[in-house]
């Protein structure tokens, strides 16, 4: 219970001290970001052993009429780790990469502040409180968008906080209409509609789902996340390949299992519309993502792509389909947070975004290539790596239900992400190696590691599953 | 047709007080001329007046005097003449508002015309 | 003593700022007293709303009657509190008292000498007791009179500003204003003529019985009464007065304008159709879905208009076109939850938007900017007074754990459970372009550099205002137990009549 | 105004039509007219004053310090009147109720409080209208 509010409470009560130190103080201020970025892990970590030993930590209180409650269960637990785990190497990424930048104090209060956004959403035991969360994440995020201060950046700033308002909008006639319907709101109890049946509810879900889709950048609702890749790289790495657009799948994935519960939406038999609309998010999107020419912005509308891979396998219904989901869960950002490191090392080291020019740029950042390669193998879904396992169980639960040509489309998005990334390489290395090497400094140490450190871990799990196995277990005996 | 035209005439002070409710009210809408305005605004008011005190004649009654000499049964209603010289007070306050409001504007602007006002208001502005 | 003065309070809320207001102009010369006397006035004008309040939530149902001069129902006049009257005192004094305290020394720059000062509180004490006056009447041509005290003194509050284009926004008001107290004063004669009496509550059981024998009669009383208390509560296509003469007031002037003065007339026209014409003869005019239309209306065209707006105080004033939209819209839904959401819509819009125009005028009186592209930066220079705006922003958006999601929440929960989608998808489409109109300014103020001028927060006494009314938005939000009780009550009493 | 004529006739009805001012305000509760219409005739006595003698001789007269006072304590006087009701436990404005004698019906000295609350009015109604007046007609 303490591990929670602690866990909580870590990101809000860091941004505030960062708020009060001195700009000038900028080895304090890292140091404290570190702190309370571990703190925050370490509590997650502390919560998710008492959830998974199948304790029950739930904490309610009554504000205004509602009852917003907190109550971890292993999905929650699964994102509430990702986020945290995450959040501390981001953190020590970005010591390097806004060094020297303008705003960093207000980038680093965010930060901390989203952090406990995030995991509010994870641990989040009711609809009122996902949606608190959910909402409150917009506005911490929002500052980090416009970081760069520039036209385009505010511009996109406005597309961001409209499209996740209107969103979230949708989401709150949704729960609104749950509530008016079932009279409760708590995920603990089973699924809320659960034996419910009525002509409606087809359509409730889809408003749930494009409310929740439009932070998961479903096809028709993308369009913030490609112009919110002018934020600076860090967080477009964290926030907008996982933790933002996560809050979405998440709630999809709540709204699916705990809200109508696996056999309600399978009685409606709706869920092939959706499967449909997420196989088409994922061919669609990559291939718009071979077009694009500058780097991020073809890593975003990959990003696209893949998280459709994690509602595809929800949406199957199936227990190896949601498998499947929880592994490309855990398992993809390890390699796409690598993939946008290494632009971002790109970007800053040699100021390059186009790929077009980016002609034998492995001579001078070798060690950035070596680990945008192994990425690169990774968002391809081969072995050695931790996606294969993920992009294996979603193909299985597909046809496991019956719908193998899914099967066919996530084969053919691998091979078309081979297309998008394999050539970037083959261009990094050609030509002569008559440049020098420019990475160097404590900056691009403070880059590298976090790229090394998920490299590692994406090779690591890819032999040997089994580690991440468990907790993919308990969140399909969960719900199954 | 007759039936409509005998209801107008026995219903005449309705009448009349829908007619001068309608000039005021056209009067406020259409004149760009301040006073113009006010005035449609005591015509409007005073036509309530009269559906008002009207709403309380009885035809045939008695001035509610009580008066032990002569004891009629019927009086008319005093209570909305009551109510309309309360109403005709905050009438006198609003028209006394108006037109020191009105006095200003003019000493102003040197006008009481409402579109000339907003023209000079506008072009002051653009400086 | 403490009895008699207990048993006499509704009539205490009312007179009191009354009599201090009309003694307040012989002590022009001493301006501290004058203003003390103000803030003395709103605050025991609180403290007895507060105890009715309590009164009123603890009787548990029961109403407090007052017959004035002793004389029963039918004849004289009569003074009823119950959980509406009770919620809205709360309202008028919980704002009138923070603005008071802000407008303390803080008048001379707008408003001018101490004589014109001293008219300026005379005129907002009297607002203040004829809103309360509005609230705890039962009669209907009281409330006449006191809508025309109160039309009289907001203009009189408007056309203190020394500027000319108060006198012209203030004589505007004045003149449609006028015209909607006609429009009242019309309602009410038809309703007299129909049924013989002035007290609701007797009116409105004659009325169910006599309505049949007069259908037009009625029918014209129901829609003067809309007409006329929709111009004077600017609803949404009869709100053109609005923007100019609330953007034109002095500060303190524009918060109880948007604040209170507003949510006056909007609970007595909520009096005359539940109080008078009753739910049934609403639906049987149609009255409750030409509210919900209207009230559609106004939220889309009041927000719209408000993002054409490049002026932060008009912009503000036609969000007050908006969100007056909601709350007819609650009052349109017919059911408890919808209105009871409305009432609480209302109490929370009250405070945000008096905190939202306080802030807006500190920042004007500090910088003399109007336009909000010109308040860059302004957020680190002046903390207190944009950290209030952002609170009160947010909740007006309707963020959870502010007061404006709280009111939302049973809106779209009375929407729904009219069986009418379009309201919930309409009500959360206006907060999005609430965001889309407030969110800009917040992002001037704190994300886009500072010029290099010196400019401050306000004084001492206008800080302390602000913090209080920005405590009493997320208040609201995270304990709205009391008020939401007293609306839910409100709206349980409306629709039992 | 230098109109020797009209200063001789004003100089003499203007007393009277005070005094016929204060006469129907102090008859308001026993015949028709009342406190309101007095204090409009009491007002207008002084405004024909002053358009006649000149608005200068109109302030000397009624000074706007005494204006002030006569307009702030007639309505103050209103509300003490009520007030006695309170005192005497019974609700605010009570005539009857609150004990006090209400005389022979007719006569100058009857209805109770009502009479002494007209006073109030008249006075105010006067000092209004007269405020009004200078308002409307000095520069600011």
């Amino acid at each position: 219970m303490i591990a929670l509010i602690l866990a909580l409470l870590s990101g809000v009560v860091g941004g505030l001290v960062v708020a009060f130190l001195p700009q000038t103080k900028r080895g304090l201020r890292n140091f404290i970001v570190l702190f309370f970025c571990t703190c925050g892990m370490i509590f997650s970590w502390g919560v998710a052993l008492k959830v998974f030993a199948g304790e029950s930590v739930r904490l309610a209180s009554e504000f205004g009429g509602l009852t917003f409650s907190l109550d971890p269960d292993p999905l929650g637990m699964v994102f509430g780790l990702i986020a945290s785990t995450l959040w501390l190497i981001t953190a020590i990424y970005s010591f390097g990469y806004m060094d020297g930048k303008h705003k960093q104090r207000t980038y680093y209060i965010f930060f901390l502040i989203s952090l406990s956004m995030t995991l509010g959403i994870a641990y989040s035991g009711n609809l009122v409180a996902l949606y608190l969360f959910y909402e409150l994440l917009t506005f911490a995020t929002y500052p980090m968008v416009i970081q760069e201060r520039s036209p385009k950046a505010l511009k996109a700033g406005e597309k961001y906080i409209l499209y996740s308002l209107a969103g979230a909008g949708a989401i709150l006639i949704a729960i609104v209409i749950t509530y008016v319907y079932a009279g409760k709101l708590d995920f603990a109890s089973g699924p809320i509609l659960a034996g419910s049946l009525g002509s409606g509810l087809g359509w409730l879900l889809l408003l749930f789902i494009s409310g929740f889709g439009v932070k998961a950048a479903i096809m028709p609702l993308h369009r913030w996340l490609p112009a919110a890749m002018v934020a600076p790289t860090p967080v477009s790495a964290l926030l907008h390949a996982v933790a933002v657009v996560y809050s979405g799948i998440y709630g999809i994935l709540r709204v699916v299992y705990s809200v109508f519960g696996h056999a309600l939406v399978r009685q409606l038999g709706i869920n092939a519309l959706f499967l449909w609309v997420a196989g088409f998010t994922i061919l669609l999107g990559v291939i718009i993502a071979a077009r694009q020419d500058v780097l991020k912005k073809r890593l975003a509308y990959q990003t696209i792509s893949h998280l459709s891979y994690i509602l595809l396998g929800a949406l199957t219904l199936q227990p190896w389909g949601l498998a499947g989901a929880i592994m490309h869960m855990i398992c993809y950002p390890t390699s796409k947070i690598v993939l946008f490191f290494c632009a971002g090392i790109i970007s800053e080291q040699t100021g390059e975004t186009r790929i077009s020019r980016m002609g034998g740029i492995g001579w001078l950042l070798p060690k950035t290539m070596i680990a945008f390669s192994i990425a690169t193998l990774g968002m391809i879904g081969m072995l050695p790596l931790n996606t294969f396992w993920g992009k294996y169980y979603l193909m299985r639960g597909s046809v496991a239900e019956g719908r193998w040509p899914l099967a066919l489309v996530l084969i053919g998005s691998g091979i078309i992400n081979a297309v998008c990334f394999i050539p970037i390489i083959v261009d990094a290395f050609k030509g002569e190696r008559t440049r020098a090497n420019i990475e160097q400094g404590k900056r691009v140490v403070f880059m590298l590691v976090p790229v090394f450190l998920l490299a590692a871990v994406s090779l690591i799990t890819g032999l040997f599953p089994g580690i991440v196995w468990p907790f993919v277990q308990a969140v399909v005996n969960y719900f199954f | 047709m007759k039936i409509l035209l005998e209801k107008l005439i026995i219903n005449y002070p309705y009448c009349i007080a829908a007619i001068l409710f309608m000039i005021g009210g056209l009067t406020v809408l259409t004149r760009s001329n301040l006073l113009k305005k006010l005035l449609g605004i005591n015509i409007m008011e005073s036509s309530i007046f009269l559906l008002f005190v009207a709403g309380g004649n009885i035809r045939g009654g008695a001035v509610p005097v009580f008066d032990k000499a002569n004891v009629e049964s019927v009086y008319i209603n005093p209570l909305p003449s009551a109510l309309m010289l309360t109403g005709i007070v905050v009438s006198v306050s609003v028209t006394a508002f108006a037109l020191a409001l009105i006095i200003r504007l003019y000493k102003t602007y040197g006008t009481v015309d409402a579109q000339r006002i907003a023209q000079m208001r506008n072009e002051v502005e653009e400086k | 003593m403490i009895a008699s003065i207990k048993a006499n309070l509704p009539v205490f809320v009312v007179i009191v700022p009354l009599f201090i207001a009309f003694i307040l102009l012989t002590f022009t010369r001493r301006m501290r007293l004058v203003e003390g006397l103000v803030i003395f006035a709103e605050a025991l004008g609180l403290v007895c709303a507060g105890y009715l309040a309590y009164t009123v939530l603890k009787q548990n149902g029961t109403q407090i009657i007052y017959q004035l001069g002793g004389w029963p129902a039918p004849w004289g006049i009569e003074l009823k509190v119950g959980s509406l009257a009770a919620l809205f005192l709360l309202i008028i004094f919980g704002v009138c008292f923070p603005v008071a305290i802000f407008a303390k020394g803080n008048l001379t720059e707008e408003v001018g000498s101490n004589e014109r000062i001293t008219r300026f509180y005379v005129l907002y004490l009297l607002l203040g007791g004829a809103l309360a006056g509005m609230a705890v009447t039962n009669d209907m041509f009281n409330i006449y009179v006191l809508v025309e005290v109160a039309t009289l003194s907001c203009c009189g509050l408007v056309s203190a500003r020394k500027h000319p284009r108060a006198a012209e926004a203030a004589f505007t008001y004045l003149i449609l204003a006028t015209l909607g107290s006609a429009l009242v004063m019309g309602g009410i004669g038809f309703i007299y003529i129909t049924t013989g009496h002035l007290n609701m509550g007797f009116a409105s059981q004659e009325l169910k019985q006599v309505w049949q024998d007069n259908p037009h009669v009625v029918w014209m009383a129901v829609s003067f009464i809309l007409v006329g208390f929709g111009v004077k509560s600017a609803l949404f296509p009869l709100h053109v007065w609005l923007p100019d003469a609330h953007s034109q007031a002095p500060t303190p002037a524009s918060a109880v304008l948007s604040g209170i003065a507003v949510k006056g007339y909007l609970i007595c026209f909520l009096k005359f159709m539940y109080g008078v014409f009753g739910p049934e003869l609403m639906q049987e005019f149609a009255v409750n879905r030409i509210l919900v239309f209207l009230g559609l209306v106004a939220i889309i065209g009041g927000s719209l208009s408000a993002l054409t707006q490049d002026e932060l105080k008009r912009r503000l004033a036609f969000s007050t076109v908006a969100q007056v939209g909601y709350i007819y819209l609650g009052f349109g839904l017919m059911n408890e939850k919808g209105l009871a959401g409305a009432l609480f819509y209302l109490t929370s819009h009250a405070v945000i938007k008096s905190t939202l125009f306080l802030a807006a005028g500190a920042i004007l009186a500090a910088t003399g900017k109007k336009k909000i592209s010109e308040l860059k930066g302004i957020g680190r220079k002046m903390p207190i007074t944009m950290a209030t705006f952002t609170i009160a922003s947010l909740s007006l958006i309707g963020v959870p754990l502010f007061s404006g999601f709280v009111g939302k929440w049973h809106l779209l929960l009375g929407s729904l459970e009219a069986g009418n989608i379009i309201p919930a998808v309409i009500i959360i489409f206006g907060s999005v372009l609430c965001a889309a109109y407030l969110f800009p300014v917040i992002r001037i103020a704190y994300f886009e550099p500072a010029p290099e001028e010196e400019w401050k927060d306000p004084g001492l006494s206008q800080k302390c205002s602000l913090i209080l009314l920005s405590t009493v938005v997320v208040i609201l939000g995270v304990v709205p137990g009391p008020i939401l009780e007293l609306a839910r009550r409100a709206a349980a009493e409306l629709l039992m009549l | 105004m230098k109109d020797f004529i009209l200063k001789r006739v004003a100089s003499i009805i203007l007393p009277f039509v005070f005094i016929y001012g204060i006469y129907v305000i102090l008859h308001g509760h026993v015949s028709a007219g009342g406190s309101f219409a007095g204090g409009i005739i009491v007002g207008l006595s002084f405004i024909a004053f002053s358009t006649i003698y000149g608005i200068d001789k109109g302030r000397a007269k009624l000074p706007e310090k005494v204006l002030i006072f006569t307009e702030s304590y007639g309505t103050l006087w209103y509300g003490i009147m009520g007030m006695v009701g309170i005192f005497k436990g019974v609700p605010f404005l009570t005539n009857k109720l609150a004990g006090i004698d209400l005389g022979v019906p007719g006569a100058l000295s009857s209805a109770g409080l009502i009479s002494l609350i007209g006073l109030g009015v008249g006075i105010r109604v006067a000092s209004t209208m007269v405020t009004l007046f200078f308002i409307m007609v000095e520069d600011e």
